[in-house]
């Protein structure tokens, strides 16, 4: 559909950018409060969706990309899969099993870091997620906007 | 115990092996910019996972240890497993030890094939994720985590099938195989959902303690859906297509992953659900519908494989083909039988490997793998025509090779439980294997006048034979191929007689989890002998001492006495026949080198023709149907 | 009442089964395949559930000895099949992208150069 | 010592009998004496029953012309694995109660076995780049799948004959034949085995590649097919493979159906087995070729899998239902 009336793009942006910040935090409210409340490291992680579209209608896909660069979500999403190796391997380093939770000393129940090894898996997946679904979401605009997927840097 | 001996224990070995693979694939994306750190991390796991594999022999084949990991120490509470479960016995060590191997070896192939290939870092990425997949599913104890593994295999396989998506076919096979591997993944994930509601588990020993003797309508309708479901992830037919789609399309290495690996977590799987789970393998019918299945898979394959003018193509037919042998075997419910099937599965994935590798390096010198446009070979890339000829002879059952080994057991089996049980349905299955195989050697026969014999064509001129990493590859695979065909008692001995034991000790499975074993029968008494006699080093002693002779005979007479053309020089003698024409290429070869056999089935390569349509909509029909079709024998039979 | 959830899941599946054979369009194709995934959820979820149980969290205030849990398990479950039907989709609609570019068109029945 | 003495004792049975001399004299003879059977059926002379010795000894005095599009070593060692595959075949087959090395392979075996030297004929073919090769190598192996299926219906036949009399239930050893056909008799005079008998009877000339079943080699069509480069010496051990397969055949015969026939004296027993092995030439191969023409390749494949695979498979019924 072409479009034949020029949209002056700064209600969006302004709304965009006063929308962003809050998911953002409510981002990392989730991942952090996995282990308190439903939510977790995965549902936190899929809003990230919400922002990288946020970003593109607001500011389009040039500066969404200047951004977010492809690579280096990549790269951090590796860094988060294997940082949730290494914790569920420190149980087996602790004289464990895989997967042990062994910080399980600290906070009482209901407090935010309350739970040990989960928080910090929660906070891995809840990376990976971020990173995932962003360079996903990422790609799918790259698409609807022509370029060529292949070579995204 | 201090950490470091417990990190050390083997009883963390299982996870060690499936994490290695996993950890590589994360540390790739991470810094596999660089070709040598990559090609060193994916080198490293899985020759890592290998060691820890290989380690894993002594306690588990020859102890008969069944190693139970709870993952967290999440030990069953109440009498309920509420944590997710590694669980390694013999069975599930014998298919990790296949799954090793074939992930070693083709990764070895990789570095060398892939490295013209861009995007290699997203390459090793996913080839490690699917080796983790299928390691993490065979060793798994828990039916949602091989839900799960099932998923990450299926995916890295699409993905690695689309991989070089600019070739013909590429995408259309990984879509196909997507489609249709989906609607098996979800009959996986929904046969899961129904046993857990029943059984209010899912841990593969506490259902196998609570679900045999407590059968009903939803359990058996789960069955169906498990058994097409792993089928899917086996290729069985109706699913065949979807394996020659994937492996013709896909690069060599990964050919080897679906065939070698891919199939046999499917085969895996089956052997799970009936002798495991559902514990039905001992009534007739049951046998009949592996034994049934896996026949059909064994000879439509051959047939299709007879029809095909693609490389490639061909041997994923036959590797399905061969996966109807493990099926035949592993159906019979006999010791001998299951013996035979997974000493048959270990050797598919041995020649089936060097068979895609050899494949694999045609087509990275002539750029094709289409069987009309090849010839003559032979000449320019000697080592790869030897291996892959000691791959041909071992999947058309040549003896001493491994192929012949597997394949003498299975018939025995077969013949054996056709007496044993009076049935004269399974002398008709000796009959189609022993058919089968020579339909196997005849379209090896097609493979190799076409594309290594015969005459050279002129584009084929600049080729060179293939790196010495590639090589080293098909090598291994071939020096394994020679020695499980030579040492057939060792082999199953030390590997496959434990395994099909283990298949038989559904109590000390249960038991090892700390279940109640008690309403299972305990293990029966198992047998393994055989009826025949074969002896492949006296056989192949004499046959040397023979040879030995008569090239002596042969050199005192000028056998040696020879001449060819060297140099320029011309002399039309050394010019092939043609009868006083001229002298042109005139190849023979091709898809229809048998025609005096396709001539008199041509009916039926007509219609399987027409069957095999290459729409995605037909080949979820045939799904839809076999589910159908399953899920009404199960309701009826269990 | 939860009769009514088997029902529709199982429904859900065959429609989305239904969807895969019949519709000869390669996004058509992606959605049977979801939709026969949702089915699969919603059964999942059906099952895990307990009439008036309480979310699976523990907590000091909320707990009482009369209060019981829905299942947690199931939708453990089913949040991991979710995240896997999502990557489904994802991955089919950039082969179903690369698929139109190729062959120009999303016709299934002319997508058939690998056959017989 | 004793393991000196054993060791030359075995390769005595692999040089001289049953092994290669062996081979090489009652095949070459076994040629002959077809070559002549037939002439006489013609009405016509006929070469001297020595001729295949003439014929072996003046190829091996020729040039061997290797054609410039052949594999050198496949097209040059095909032959002689193929001659000695088809020797140790003949030492696993039993020659009445002497077994050479019949303890270390079973039928199964000997019908894998007897595919490597048709391997060898076609690999060899092939390696050689004639198109002539090519058409026959597609005939060898449509011969080969032709003569399988009865082939195995023949053997899982007899298998199960002598499985369910000595109450295994089935019996795959080439030596426990033997003993059993000793003691109870030849198998061709039970009823059941008749049918076997004829269709194996029809079944050596197709395996050996004989008139009328060799379309493979058609000299007139394509010039020998696989042997159309073929020249010297190799050429020779062909001719002689060719002649060996026919006495292996034959001797599979008797072992499978005329076993018992023999004396207990080896020597004795190799001369009972080379007449036996004559008069099976002379009905299935001789008498074959002098009154047929040669079939095209896919009547081959019909006839085999029609009528004689009909025959085996009366055969095997009537052996399971214990007739």
């Amino acid at each position: 559909m072409k479009n034949n009336i020029r949209v002056k793009r700064v209600i969006q942006r302004c709304g965009c950018d006063a929308i962003l910040p809050l998911c953002l935090v409510y981002i990392f409210y989730i991942i952090l409060h996995g282990h308190l409340s439903p939510g977790g490291g995965f549902q936190g992680g899929v809003l990230m969706t919400a922002v990288v579209i946020l970003m593109y209608l607001g500011h389009g896909y040039a500066a969404t990309t200047h951004a977010l660069s492809f690579n280096r979500l990549h790269g951090a999403e590796g860094l988060a899969s294997t940082a949730y190796v290494a914790l569920a391997m420190m149980g087996v380093a602790a004289g464990a099993q895989f997967c042990e939770n062994i910080l399980y000393t600290h906070g009482a129940i209901g407090q935010l870091y309350s739970s040990g090894t989960i928080f910090w898996m929660n906070v891995t997946v809840g990376l990976k997620v971020i990173t995932g679904i962003g360079s996903i979401t990422l790609l799918m605009l790259g698409v609807l906007n022509g370029q060529d997927v292949d070579n995204l840097k | 115990m201090s950490p470091v001996i417990n990190a050390l224990s083997y009883q963390h070995f299982p996870i060690y092996a499936i994490m290695v693979l996993f950890l590589g694939a994360f540390l790739i994306a991470v810094f596999g910019r660089n070709r040598t750190a990559r090609n060193v991390l994916a080198l490293l796991s899985i020759t890592a996972s290998l060691a820890f594999i290989l380690a894993l022999i002594r306690p588990v084949m020859l102890g008969g240890e069944i190693i139970a990991y709870w993952l967290g120490g999440r030990v069953p509470a109440g009498g309920y497993a509420i944590g997710i479960a590694l669980e390694v016995d013999a069975l599930s060590l014998f298919f990790a030890l296949i799954v090793a191997v074939a992930v070693f070896v083709s990764g070895v192939y990789s570095i060398q094939y892939m490295r013209h290939d861009d995007n290699e870092r997203e390459y090793y990425t996913l080839f490690l994720m699917l080796a983790g997949g299928v390691m993490g599913l065979v060793l798994s104890g828990d039916l949602f985590n091989m839900f799960i593994m099932v998923e990450v295999l299926t995916f890295a396989a699409v993905a690695l099938t689309a991989f070089r998506n600019t070739a013909t076919g590429a995408l259309e096979a990984a879509f196909k195989y997507l489609v249709v591997g989906c609607i098996g993944s979800t009959c996986i994930l929904v046969g899961t959902a129904m046993l857990y509601a029943q059984a209010h588990t899912l841990n593969l020993a506490q259902l196998a303690q609570l679900l045999p003797g407590n059968l009903n309508t939803a359990t058996k309708v789960a069955f169906a859906l498990l058994f097409v479901g792993f089928g899917t992830k086996a290729f069985i037919v109706p699913f065949h297509p979807l394996a020659a789609d994937a492996h013709g399309a896909a690069p060599a290495s990964i050919s080897v992953m679906i065939s070698g690996v891919l199939t046999k977590s499917g085969i895996y799987g089956i052997i799970r659900l009936t002798y495991f789970l559902f514990q039905t393998m001992n009534l007739g019918t049951m046998q009949f519908l592996l034994v049934f299945v896996g026949s059909l898979s064994m000879f439509i394959c051959v047939t299709m494989a007879l029809a095909q003018h693609d490389f490639k193509r061909l041997l994923a037919f036959h590797s399905i083909s061969q996966i109807g042998y493990v099926l035949t075997a592993v159906g019979l419910c006999t010791a001998l039988g299951v013996s035979a099937g997974l000493y048959h599965a270990m050797n598919h994935t041995l020649f089936k490997g060097l068979l895609f590798l050899a494949a694999g390096a045609v087509l990275h010198e002539t750029g094709t793998t289409d069987l009309g446009k090849l010839g003559g070979l032979s000449k320019k890339m000697p080592h790869t025509t030897v291996l892959f000829l000691i791959g041909a002879f071992s999947i058309s059952g040549i003896p001493p090779f491994n192929g012949f080994a597997s394949k003498w057991m299975v018939y025995q089996a077969t013949y054996q439980k056709a007496v044993e049980s009076g049935n004269i349905g399974f002398l008709l299955v000796t009959i189609i294997a022993l058919v089968t195989s020579v339909l196997t050697l005849a379209s090896f026969v097609k493979v190799s006048q076409s594309v290594f014999f015969g005459q050279l064509p002129k584009e084929l001129e600049h080729v060179k034979e293939v790196s010495f990493g590639m090589r080293l590859a098909m090598g291994i695979f071939a020096l394994l191929c020679i020695l499980t065909g030579l040492f057939p008692g060792l082999v199953t001995s030390y590997i496959t007689e434990p395994a099909a034991r283990a298949v038989f000790s559904v109590a000390q499975y249960i038991s090892a989890m700390g279940f109640d074993a008690s309403g299972v029968a305990a293990e029966s008494v198992v047998s393994f002998a055989h009826v025949g006699v074969w002896e492949p080093i006296s056989w192949l002693l004499i046959l040397c001492i023979a040879l030995l002779a008569i090239t002596i005979v042969a050199v005192a007479s000028k056998y040696d006495n020879v001449s060819q053309r060297s140099g320029e020089a011309v002399d039309t003698k050394y010019e092939l026949f043609y009868g006083g024409e001229a002298q042109e290429f005139s190849q023979v070869g091709g898809g229809d080198l048998f025609w005096g056999f396709k001539h008199n089935w041509r009916g039926y390569f007509d219609f399987m023709y027409r069957l095999h349509s290459g729409v995605v909509n037909d080949y979820a029909l045939w799904a839809v149907v076999d589910l159908a079709l399953v899920m009404l024998f199960s309701l009826i039979v269990l | 009442m939860i009769l009514l959830n088997y029902i529709a899941s199982f429904f859900l599946i065959a429609l989305g089964l239904y969807t895969i054979v019949t519709k000869h369009n390669l996004v058509k194709t992606v959605i049977g395949l979801s939709i026969a995934d949702y089915g699969a959820n919603l059964l999942l979820i059906s099952i895990g559930f307990n009439p008036g149980g309480t979310a699976p969290i523990y907590t000091w205030t909320e707990l009482n000895p009369s209060s019981f849990f829905v299942d947690p398990i199931p939708q453990a479950l089913t949040l991991t099949s979710i995240v896997i039907g999502a990557c489904v989709t994802a991955m089919s609609l950039a082969l179903v992208i690369k698929l139109e570019e190729q062959y120009g068109t999303t016709d299934t029945r002319e997508i058939r150069r690998l056959r017989g | 010592m004793t393991i000196v003495i054993s060791a030359l004792q075995y390769l005595g049975y692999v040089l001289i009998f049953p092994g290669f001399l062996f081979c090489f004299l009652a095949g070459m003879l076994l040629c002959g004496i077809d070559r002549k059977l037939v002439a006489k059926m013609q009405k016509r002379v006929g070469p001297p029953v020595l001729q295949p010795f003439y014929d072996f000894f003046k190829l091996c005095g020729k040039e061997t012309i290797v054609p410039a599009s052949a594999s050198k070593t496949t097209f040059l060692m095909a032959p002689l694995v193929g001659l000695a595959a088809l020797v140790v075949i003949q030492l696993f087959i039993p020659v009445f109660s002497f077994s050479a090395f019949s303890g270390m392979a079973d039928v199964i075996v000997i019908l894998y076995l007897l595919l490597i030297p048709a391997m060898s004929v076609i690999l060899g073919g092939a390696a050689s780049g004639s198109p002539y090769a090519g058409v026959g190598l597609s005939r060898e192996m449509v011969t080969i799948i032709s003569c399988e299926l009865p082939l195995v219906l023949v053997l899982l036949a007899v298998a199960k004959t002598v499985g369910s009399a000595l109450g295994t239930g089935l019996c795959f050893s080439l030596s426990d034949i033997a003993a059993y056909q000793a003691m109870h008799g030849s198998l061709i005079t039970k009823i059941s085995m008749l049918p076997a008998a004829v269709a194996m009877l029809l079944i050596i000339p197709g395996e050996t590649g004989n008139h009328p079943f060799d379309a493979a080699e058609a000299e007139t069509e394509i010039c020998e097919g696989l042997l159309a480069e073929y020249s010297g010496a190799p050429l020779g051990v062909y001719k002689l493979s060719h002649a060996i397969k026919m006495l292996t055949l034959t001797s599979l015969f008797v072992a499978l159906f005329l076993g018992g026939l023999g004396t207990g004296f080896v020597a004795l027993d190799g001369i009972i087995l080379f007449l036996l092995c004559v008069v099976l030439t002379a009905v299935s191969i001789s008498f074959v070729h002098a009154i047929t023409a040669r079939l095209k390749i896919e009547q081959i494949f019909k006839f085999y899998w029609t009528l004689v695979s009909g025959l085996a498979l009366i055969s095997l019924v009537l052996a399971w239902y214990g007739l």
